[in-house]
Protein backbone atom coordinates (compact mmCIF):
# COMPACT_ATOMS: atom_id res chain seq x y z
CA UNK A 1 0.00 0.00 0.00
CA UNK A 2 1.76 3.59 -0.94
CA UNK A 3 -0.41 6.17 1.14
CA UNK A 4 0.34 10.46 0.67
CA UNK A 5 -0.66 12.15 3.67
CA UNK A 6 -0.78 15.73 5.13
CA UNK A 7 -1.58 14.38 8.78
CA UNK A 8 1.76 13.86 11.01
CA UNK A 9 1.79 9.78 11.67
CA UNK A 10 2.72 7.52 14.33
CA UNK A 11 5.32 4.68 12.75
CA UNK A 12 4.97 2.70 15.46
CA UNK A 13 1.38 2.25 14.53
CA UNK A 14 1.97 1.38 11.33
CA UNK A 15 4.50 -0.85 12.20
CA UNK A 16 2.08 -2.73 14.18
CA UNK A 17 -0.37 -3.01 11.71
CA UNK A 18 1.27 -4.19 9.44
CA UNK A 19 3.16 -7.12 11.57
CA UNK A 20 0.00 -8.10 12.80
CA UNK A 21 -1.72 -11.51 11.68
CA UNK A 22 1.95 -13.01 9.88
CA UNK A 23 1.68 -16.46 11.08
CA UNK A 24 3.99 -17.41 7.17
CA UNK A 25 6.44 -14.17 7.15
CA UNK A 26 9.71 -14.78 8.83
CA UNK A 27 10.66 -10.99 8.60
CA UNK A 28 9.86 -7.37 8.35
CA UNK A 29 12.33 -4.67 7.95
CA UNK A 30 11.42 -0.91 8.49
CA UNK A 31 12.73 2.24 7.93
CA UNK A 32 11.64 5.93 9.22
CA UNK A 33 12.79 9.31 8.11
CA UNK A 34 12.80 12.04 10.91
CA UNK A 35 12.96 15.43 9.62
CA UNK A 36 15.93 16.73 11.44
CA UNK A 37 16.18 20.17 13.46
CA UNK A 38 19.41 20.85 12.03
CA UNK A 39 20.37 22.73 15.40
CA UNK A 40 17.26 24.91 15.01
CA UNK A 41 18.27 25.94 11.38
CA UNK A 42 15.79 24.18 9.83
CA UNK A 43 12.31 25.47 11.27
CA UNK A 44 9.90 23.16 8.96
CA UNK A 45 9.81 20.44 5.63
CA UNK A 46 7.58 21.36 2.96
CA UNK A 47 7.40 18.51 0.34
CA UNK A 48 4.84 18.73 -2.59
CA UNK A 49 4.15 15.87 -4.64
CA UNK A 50 2.15 15.46 -7.79
CA UNK A 51 -0.99 13.60 -6.79
CA UNK A 52 -1.42 10.42 -8.73
CA UNK A 53 1.62 10.78 -10.81
CA UNK A 54 4.18 10.60 -7.58
CA UNK A 55 2.09 7.40 -6.61
CA UNK A 56 2.08 5.97 -9.68
CA UNK A 57 5.92 6.01 -10.01
CA UNK A 58 6.05 4.82 -6.33
CA UNK A 59 4.37 1.76 -7.59
CA UNK A 60 6.51 0.92 -10.18
CA UNK A 61 9.48 0.99 -8.15
CA UNK A 62 7.52 -1.19 -6.23
CA UNK A 63 6.68 -3.59 -8.42
CA UNK A 64 10.60 -4.06 -9.08
CA UNK A 65 11.24 -4.56 -5.27
CA UNK A 66 8.49 -7.67 -5.78
CA UNK A 67 10.28 -9.39 -8.55
CA UNK A 68 13.67 -8.24 -7.42
CA UNK A 69 13.84 -9.15 -3.70
CA UNK A 70 10.99 -12.05 -3.58
CA UNK A 71 9.09 -9.66 -1.37
CA UNK A 72 5.63 -10.68 -0.31
CA UNK A 73 4.29 -7.05 1.06
CA UNK A 74 5.20 -3.69 1.70
CA UNK A 75 4.02 -0.40 3.07
CA UNK A 76 4.92 3.45 2.28
CA UNK A 77 3.36 6.14 4.15
CA UNK A 78 5.35 9.51 2.74
CA UNK A 79 3.89 12.63 4.08
CA UNK A 80 3.33 15.99 2.03
CA UNK A 81 2.65 19.52 3.36
CA UNK A 82 4.78 21.31 6.38
CA UNK A 83 6.40 18.95 8.22
CA UNK A 84 8.35 19.96 11.57
CA UNK A 85 11.34 18.56 13.27
CA UNK A 86 11.37 15.52 14.80
CA UNK A 87 8.07 14.31 12.87
CA UNK A 88 8.55 11.62 10.61
CA UNK A 89 8.59 12.24 6.86
CA UNK A 90 8.47 8.49 5.65
CA UNK A 91 7.61 4.87 6.48
CA UNK A 92 8.36 2.00 4.57
CA UNK A 93 8.11 -1.72 6.08
CA UNK A 94 8.70 -4.44 3.73
CA UNK A 95 7.79 -8.56 4.72
CA UNK A 96 9.58 -11.10 3.47
CA UNK A 97 10.25 -14.77 4.40
CA UNK A 98 13.97 -14.04 5.43
CA UNK A 99 15.22 -11.01 6.78
CA UNK A 100 18.15 -10.24 3.54
CA UNK A 101 15.20 -10.25 1.57
CA UNK A 102 13.23 -7.69 3.91
CA UNK A 103 16.59 -6.03 4.32
CA UNK A 104 16.94 -5.31 0.46
CA UNK A 105 14.18 -4.14 -0.53
CA UNK A 106 13.42 -2.01 1.95
CA UNK A 107 16.91 -0.10 1.12
CA UNK A 108 16.14 -0.32 -2.36
CA UNK A 109 12.68 1.52 -1.48
CA UNK A 110 14.60 3.83 0.08
CA UNK A 111 16.71 4.78 -2.04
CA UNK A 112 14.36 5.17 -4.48
CA UNK A 113 12.48 7.73 -2.44
CA UNK A 114 15.28 9.73 -1.56
CA UNK A 115 16.27 10.19 -4.84
CA UNK A 116 14.25 9.49 -7.40
CA UNK A 117 10.88 10.31 -5.93
CA UNK A 118 8.46 12.76 -7.62
CA UNK A 119 8.75 14.99 -4.11
CA UNK A 120 9.78 18.83 -4.21
CA UNK A 121 11.30 19.39 -0.72
CA UNK A 122 11.45 23.15 0.59
CA UNK A 123 13.59 23.82 3.93
CA UNK A 124 12.52 26.46 5.50
CA UNK A 125 15.08 28.05 7.81
CA UNK A 126 14.92 31.53 10.37
CA UNK A 127 16.19 33.28 7.39
CA UNK A 128 14.21 31.86 4.32
CA UNK A 129 13.85 28.83 2.80
CA UNK A 130 15.48 26.61 0.03
CA UNK A 131 14.74 23.92 -2.67
CA UNK A 132 16.53 20.91 -1.55
CA UNK A 133 18.24 18.75 -3.79
CA UNK A 134 19.30 14.77 -3.62
CA UNK A 135 23.03 14.76 -2.18
CA UNK A 136 26.04 13.51 -3.86
CA UNK A 137 25.53 10.41 -1.52
CA UNK A 138 21.69 9.85 -2.35
CA UNK A 139 22.96 9.39 -5.98
CA UNK A 140 25.82 6.80 -4.98
CA UNK A 141 23.60 4.94 -2.90
CA UNK A 142 20.64 4.09 -5.61
CA UNK A 143 23.53 3.62 -8.27
CA UNK A 144 24.42 0.64 -6.15
CA UNK A 145 21.32 -0.80 -7.58
CA UNK A 146 22.06 -0.50 -11.15
CA UNK A 147 23.41 -3.72 -12.85
CA UNK A 148 26.65 -2.92 -14.83
CA UNK B 1 -5.75 23.87 -24.82
CA UNK B 2 -4.24 22.59 -21.76
CA UNK B 3 -3.95 22.37 -17.69
CA UNK B 4 -0.97 23.46 -16.93
CA UNK B 5 0.99 22.30 -13.34
CA UNK B 6 4.25 23.94 -11.88
CA UNK B 7 6.37 22.41 -9.29
CA UNK B 8 8.61 22.90 -6.93
CA UNK B 9 10.66 25.71 -7.99
CA UNK B 10 8.75 26.86 -10.66
CA UNK B 11 5.99 27.43 -9.13
CA UNK B 12 7.57 29.89 -6.78
CA UNK B 13 9.27 31.21 -9.96
CA UNK B 14 5.82 31.94 -11.89
CA UNK B 15 4.28 33.25 -9.03
CA UNK B 16 0.88 30.26 -10.11
CA UNK B 17 1.41 26.31 -9.83
CA UNK B 18 -2.04 25.39 -11.53
CA UNK B 19 -3.43 27.32 -14.93
CA UNK B 20 -5.29 26.58 -18.24
CA UNK B 21 -3.46 27.80 -20.74
CA UNK B 22 -4.78 27.88 -25.04
CA UNK B 23 -2.44 25.70 -26.67
CA UNK B 24 -2.22 22.73 -29.04
CA UNK B 25 1.06 21.25 -29.05
CA UNK B 26 3.72 21.14 -26.25
CA UNK B 27 5.96 23.40 -28.40
CA UNK B 28 3.31 25.72 -28.66
CA UNK B 29 2.45 25.63 -24.85
CA UNK B 30 6.61 26.35 -24.09
CA UNK B 31 6.64 29.32 -26.56
CA UNK B 32 3.75 31.21 -24.72
CA UNK B 33 5.13 30.35 -21.46
CA UNK B 34 8.42 31.91 -22.30
CA UNK B 35 6.71 34.63 -23.99
CA UNK B 36 4.31 35.53 -20.90
CA UNK B 37 7.42 35.18 -18.40
CA UNK B 38 10.66 35.19 -19.61
CA UNK B 39 11.89 33.95 -16.20
CA UNK B 40 9.95 31.14 -15.96
CA UNK B 41 11.13 30.44 -19.46
CA UNK B 42 14.59 30.13 -18.71
CA UNK B 43 13.68 27.84 -15.27
CA UNK B 44 11.60 25.71 -17.90
CA UNK B 45 14.51 25.23 -19.94
CA UNK B 46 17.01 24.73 -17.13
CA UNK B 47 18.64 20.90 -17.29
CA UNK B 48 16.33 18.34 -15.37
CA UNK B 49 12.95 19.91 -16.00
CA UNK B 50 10.87 17.04 -16.98
CA UNK B 51 7.41 17.49 -18.84
CA UNK B 52 4.89 14.86 -17.84
CA UNK B 53 2.11 14.80 -19.99
CA UNK B 54 -1.60 13.29 -18.49
CA UNK B 55 0.93 11.66 -15.99
CA UNK B 56 3.47 10.14 -17.83
CA UNK B 57 6.95 11.56 -18.88
CA UNK B 58 7.11 12.75 -22.65
CA UNK B 59 9.93 14.02 -24.56
CA UNK B 60 9.57 15.75 -27.83
CA UNK B 61 6.45 17.74 -29.28
CA UNK B 62 3.09 16.30 -28.46
CA UNK B 63 -0.57 17.32 -29.47
CA UNK B 64 -2.82 18.82 -26.93
CA UNK B 65 -6.56 18.31 -26.20
CA UNK B 66 -8.72 20.18 -24.77
CA UNK B 67 -8.28 17.64 -21.23
CA UNK B 68 -5.09 17.93 -21.42
CA UNK B 69 -2.78 17.93 -18.03
CA UNK B 70 0.92 19.29 -18.65
CA UNK B 71 2.98 19.47 -15.42
CA UNK B 72 6.87 20.42 -15.58
CA UNK B 73 8.85 18.62 -13.18
CA UNK B 74 11.83 20.31 -11.86
CA UNK B 75 14.73 17.95 -10.67
CA UNK B 76 13.08 15.75 -8.10
CA UNK B 77 14.76 16.26 -4.49
CA UNK B 78 13.44 12.72 -3.29
CA UNK B 79 11.28 12.61 0.12
CA UNK C 1 18.93 -1.12 25.57
CA UNK C 2 18.80 -4.80 25.19
CA UNK C 3 16.40 -6.76 26.81
CA UNK C 4 15.03 -10.23 27.45
CA UNK C 5 11.95 -10.88 27.94
CA UNK C 6 9.24 -13.74 28.42
CA UNK C 7 6.18 -11.61 27.84
CA UNK C 8 4.93 -10.91 24.18
CA UNK C 9 6.01 -8.16 22.79
CA UNK C 10 4.32 -5.39 20.13
CA UNK C 11 6.87 -3.87 17.79
CA UNK C 12 5.03 -1.29 16.81
CA UNK C 13 4.68 0.18 20.48
CA UNK C 14 8.75 0.31 20.81
CA UNK C 15 9.21 1.74 17.02
CA UNK C 16 7.21 4.50 18.57
CA UNK C 17 8.78 4.83 22.11
CA UNK C 18 12.68 4.58 19.93
CA UNK C 19 11.23 7.55 17.51
CA UNK C 20 10.17 10.13 19.95
CA UNK C 21 11.17 13.20 20.58
CA UNK C 22 14.57 12.47 18.07
CA UNK C 23 14.97 16.00 16.73
CA UNK C 24 18.34 15.52 15.40
CA UNK C 25 18.38 11.72 14.41
CA UNK C 26 17.13 11.31 10.56
CA UNK C 27 17.03 7.70 10.51
CA UNK C 28 15.69 4.80 12.12
CA UNK C 29 15.61 1.41 10.84
CA UNK C 30 14.09 -1.65 12.68
CA UNK C 31 13.75 -5.27 11.97
CA UNK C 32 11.12 -7.56 13.41
CA UNK C 33 11.63 -11.38 13.26
CA UNK C 34 7.73 -13.32 13.19
CA UNK C 35 7.64 -17.20 14.34
CA UNK C 36 6.59 -18.79 11.11
CA UNK C 37 3.83 -21.59 11.73
CA UNK C 38 5.38 -23.53 8.63
CA UNK C 39 1.78 -24.54 7.47
CA UNK C 40 0.73 -26.55 10.95
CA UNK C 41 4.31 -27.89 11.23
CA UNK C 42 5.24 -25.43 13.95
CA UNK C 43 3.30 -25.28 16.90
CA UNK C 44 5.60 -22.90 19.02
CA UNK C 45 9.29 -22.41 19.40
CA UNK C 46 11.26 -22.38 23.32
CA UNK C 47 13.76 -20.17 23.47
CA UNK C 48 16.24 -20.30 26.32
CA UNK C 49 19.18 -17.83 26.96
CA UNK C 50 22.09 -17.62 29.63
CA UNK C 51 21.08 -14.62 31.74
CA UNK C 52 23.56 -12.05 32.17
CA UNK C 53 25.71 -13.92 29.42
CA UNK C 54 23.25 -14.03 26.82
CA UNK C 55 23.00 -9.79 26.73
CA UNK C 56 26.82 -9.34 27.69
CA UNK C 57 27.41 -11.06 24.32
CA UNK C 58 24.93 -8.89 22.34
CA UNK C 59 25.95 -5.44 24.30
CA UNK C 60 29.74 -6.33 23.24
CA UNK C 61 28.22 -6.56 19.78
CA UNK C 62 26.25 -3.64 19.98
CA UNK C 63 29.38 -1.78 20.91
CA UNK C 64 30.97 -3.02 17.87
CA UNK C 65 28.01 -1.62 15.78
CA UNK C 66 28.28 2.23 17.52
CA UNK C 67 31.74 2.32 16.44
CA UNK C 68 31.64 0.57 13.19
CA UNK C 69 28.90 2.22 11.79
CA UNK C 70 28.33 5.61 13.75
CA UNK C 71 25.40 4.69 15.64
CA UNK C 72 23.41 6.79 17.70
CA UNK C 73 21.43 4.18 19.22
CA UNK C 74 19.86 0.98 19.32
CA UNK C 75 17.34 -0.68 21.09
CA UNK C 76 17.30 -4.77 21.01
CA UNK C 77 14.63 -6.85 22.78
CA UNK C 78 14.50 -10.44 21.93
CA UNK C 79 11.81 -13.13 23.19
CA UNK C 80 12.68 -16.19 25.45
CA UNK C 81 10.37 -19.44 26.63
CA UNK C 82 7.62 -20.27 24.63
CA UNK C 83 6.60 -18.11 21.48
CA UNK C 84 3.32 -19.03 19.25
CA UNK C 85 3.49 -18.53 15.36
CA UNK C 86 2.73 -14.90 14.36
CA UNK C 87 4.62 -13.52 17.51
CA UNK C 88 7.58 -11.71 17.26
CA UNK C 89 10.85 -12.87 18.45
CA UNK C 90 13.25 -10.16 18.32
CA UNK C 91 12.89 -6.66 17.81
CA UNK C 92 16.13 -3.89 16.46
CA UNK C 93 15.94 -0.67 15.95
CA UNK C 94 18.85 2.01 15.34
CA UNK C 95 19.15 5.05 14.92
CA UNK C 96 21.81 7.29 13.06
CA UNK C 97 22.48 10.63 11.18
CA UNK C 98 21.55 9.21 7.51
CA UNK C 99 20.06 6.09 6.37
CA UNK C 100 22.92 4.09 5.11
CA UNK C 101 24.45 3.81 8.24
CA UNK C 102 20.86 2.83 10.67
CA UNK C 103 20.12 0.27 7.74
CA UNK C 104 23.71 -1.53 8.00
CA UNK C 105 24.27 -1.69 11.78
CA UNK C 106 20.30 -3.05 11.60
CA UNK C 107 21.34 -5.77 9.78
CA UNK C 108 24.91 -6.30 11.14
CA UNK C 109 23.31 -6.99 14.64
CA UNK C 110 20.33 -8.81 13.32
CA UNK C 111 23.32 -11.28 11.47
CA UNK C 112 24.90 -11.26 14.27
CA UNK C 113 21.37 -12.36 16.31
CA UNK C 114 20.52 -14.91 14.44
CA UNK C 115 23.80 -16.76 14.19
CA UNK C 116 26.13 -15.67 17.29
CA UNK C 117 24.24 -14.81 19.80
CA UNK C 118 23.93 -17.37 22.89
CA UNK C 119 20.38 -18.44 22.08
CA UNK C 120 19.50 -21.92 21.79
CA UNK C 121 15.76 -22.60 19.76
CA UNK C 122 13.47 -25.91 20.26
CA UNK C 123 11.23 -26.07 17.21
CA UNK C 124 8.16 -27.76 18.68
CA UNK C 125 6.19 -29.88 16.36
CA UNK C 126 3.12 -32.00 16.27
CA UNK C 127 5.46 -34.87 16.04
CA UNK C 128 8.38 -33.79 19.01
CA UNK C 129 11.00 -31.41 19.19
CA UNK C 130 13.86 -30.41 17.98
CA UNK C 131 16.91 -27.99 18.65
CA UNK C 132 17.32 -25.76 15.62
CA UNK C 133 21.07 -24.24 14.20
CA UNK C 134 22.32 -21.72 12.45
CA UNK C 135 20.77 -22.02 8.55
CA UNK C 136 23.58 -22.61 6.08
CA UNK C 137 22.39 -19.02 4.76
CA UNK C 138 22.93 -17.29 8.67
CA UNK C 139 26.68 -18.01 8.02
CA UNK C 140 26.89 -16.92 4.88
CA UNK C 141 25.31 -13.37 6.24
CA UNK C 142 27.33 -13.33 9.48
CA UNK C 143 30.39 -13.57 6.99
CA UNK C 144 29.61 -10.44 4.92
CA UNK C 145 30.43 -8.34 7.64
CA UNK C 146 34.22 -10.08 8.18
CA UNK C 147 37.01 -7.99 6.93
CA UNK C 148 39.03 -10.35 4.78
CA UNK D 1 33.10 -27.39 43.80
CA UNK D 2 30.74 -25.20 41.16
CA UNK D 3 27.70 -24.19 39.98
CA UNK D 4 27.13 -26.13 36.69
CA UNK D 5 24.69 -24.96 34.05
CA UNK D 6 23.78 -27.33 30.90
CA UNK D 7 22.12 -25.35 28.35
CA UNK D 8 19.80 -26.17 25.06
CA UNK D 9 20.18 -30.27 24.18
CA UNK D 10 22.56 -30.64 26.97
CA UNK D 11 20.27 -29.85 29.53
CA UNK D 12 17.85 -32.41 27.68
CA UNK D 13 19.80 -35.18 27.67
CA UNK D 14 21.37 -34.98 31.00
CA UNK D 15 17.78 -34.16 32.44
CA UNK D 16 19.29 -31.14 34.30
CA UNK D 17 20.04 -27.74 33.55
CA UNK D 18 21.33 -26.40 36.89
CA UNK D 19 23.59 -28.18 39.71
CA UNK D 20 26.04 -27.85 42.12
CA UNK D 21 29.05 -30.28 41.87
CA UNK D 22 32.39 -31.05 44.01
CA UNK D 23 35.50 -29.82 41.70
CA UNK D 24 38.66 -27.69 42.01
CA UNK D 25 39.30 -27.77 38.23
CA UNK D 26 37.43 -28.02 34.79
CA UNK D 27 39.05 -30.59 34.29
CA UNK D 28 38.06 -32.60 36.88
CA UNK D 29 34.98 -31.10 37.03
CA UNK D 30 34.11 -32.63 33.00
CA UNK D 31 35.83 -35.81 34.08
CA UNK D 32 33.42 -36.27 36.35
CA UNK D 33 30.46 -35.82 34.38
CA UNK D 34 31.52 -38.32 31.86
CA UNK D 35 31.74 -40.58 35.15
CA UNK D 36 28.44 -39.67 36.03
CA UNK D 37 26.98 -40.18 32.90
CA UNK D 38 28.31 -41.09 29.66
CA UNK D 39 25.76 -39.67 27.41
CA UNK D 40 25.92 -36.34 28.58
CA UNK D 41 30.19 -37.07 28.35
CA UNK D 42 29.41 -37.88 25.20
CA UNK D 43 27.32 -35.03 24.39
CA UNK D 44 29.99 -32.56 26.11
CA UNK D 45 32.81 -33.61 24.10
CA UNK D 46 31.16 -33.14 20.53
CA UNK D 47 32.65 -29.72 18.31
CA UNK D 48 30.98 -26.83 18.96
CA UNK D 49 30.39 -26.86 22.77
CA UNK D 50 31.67 -24.08 24.75
CA UNK D 51 32.75 -23.20 28.09
CA UNK D 52 31.79 -20.23 30.29
CA UNK D 53 33.22 -19.78 33.79
CA UNK D 54 31.56 -16.84 35.49
CA UNK D 55 30.15 -15.67 32.06
CA UNK D 56 33.41 -15.57 30.39
CA UNK D 57 34.31 -18.00 27.27
CA UNK D 58 37.53 -20.13 28.87
CA UNK D 59 39.67 -22.86 26.93
CA UNK D 60 41.52 -25.71 28.83
CA UNK D 61 41.69 -26.16 32.25
CA UNK D 62 40.99 -23.53 35.38
CA UNK D 63 40.82 -23.66 38.96
CA UNK D 64 37.28 -23.40 40.10
CA UNK D 65 36.49 -21.92 43.77
CA UNK D 66 33.22 -22.78 45.43
CA UNK D 67 31.66 -19.37 43.77
CA UNK D 68 32.38 -20.79 40.13
CA UNK D 69 29.74 -20.80 37.90
CA UNK D 70 30.53 -23.17 34.66
CA UNK D 71 28.37 -23.20 32.01
CA UNK D 72 28.22 -25.42 29.05
CA UNK D 73 27.13 -23.98 25.82
CA UNK D 74 26.10 -26.22 22.87
CA UNK D 75 26.28 -24.56 19.40
CA UNK D 76 24.11 -21.25 19.84
CA UNK D 77 20.90 -21.32 17.38
CA UNK D 78 20.74 -17.84 17.15
CA UNK D 79 17.27 -15.91 18.20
Amino acid sequence: MIQLQIAPFDPGTLLSAFCKDRQEIGAVASFTGLARAEQGQTLALELEAYPGFTEGQIAACLETARTRFGLVDAYIVHRIGKIAPGEAIVFVATAASHRRAAFEACDFLMDYLKSRAPFWKKEIGADGHRWVEPRDQDHVDIARWETP
Amino acid sequence: MARVLLFGRLGDIAGWRDQVIEADTLTKLLGRLIEADPGLGEALKAPGVQVALDQVLVRGDRPLTASSEVAYLPPMSGG
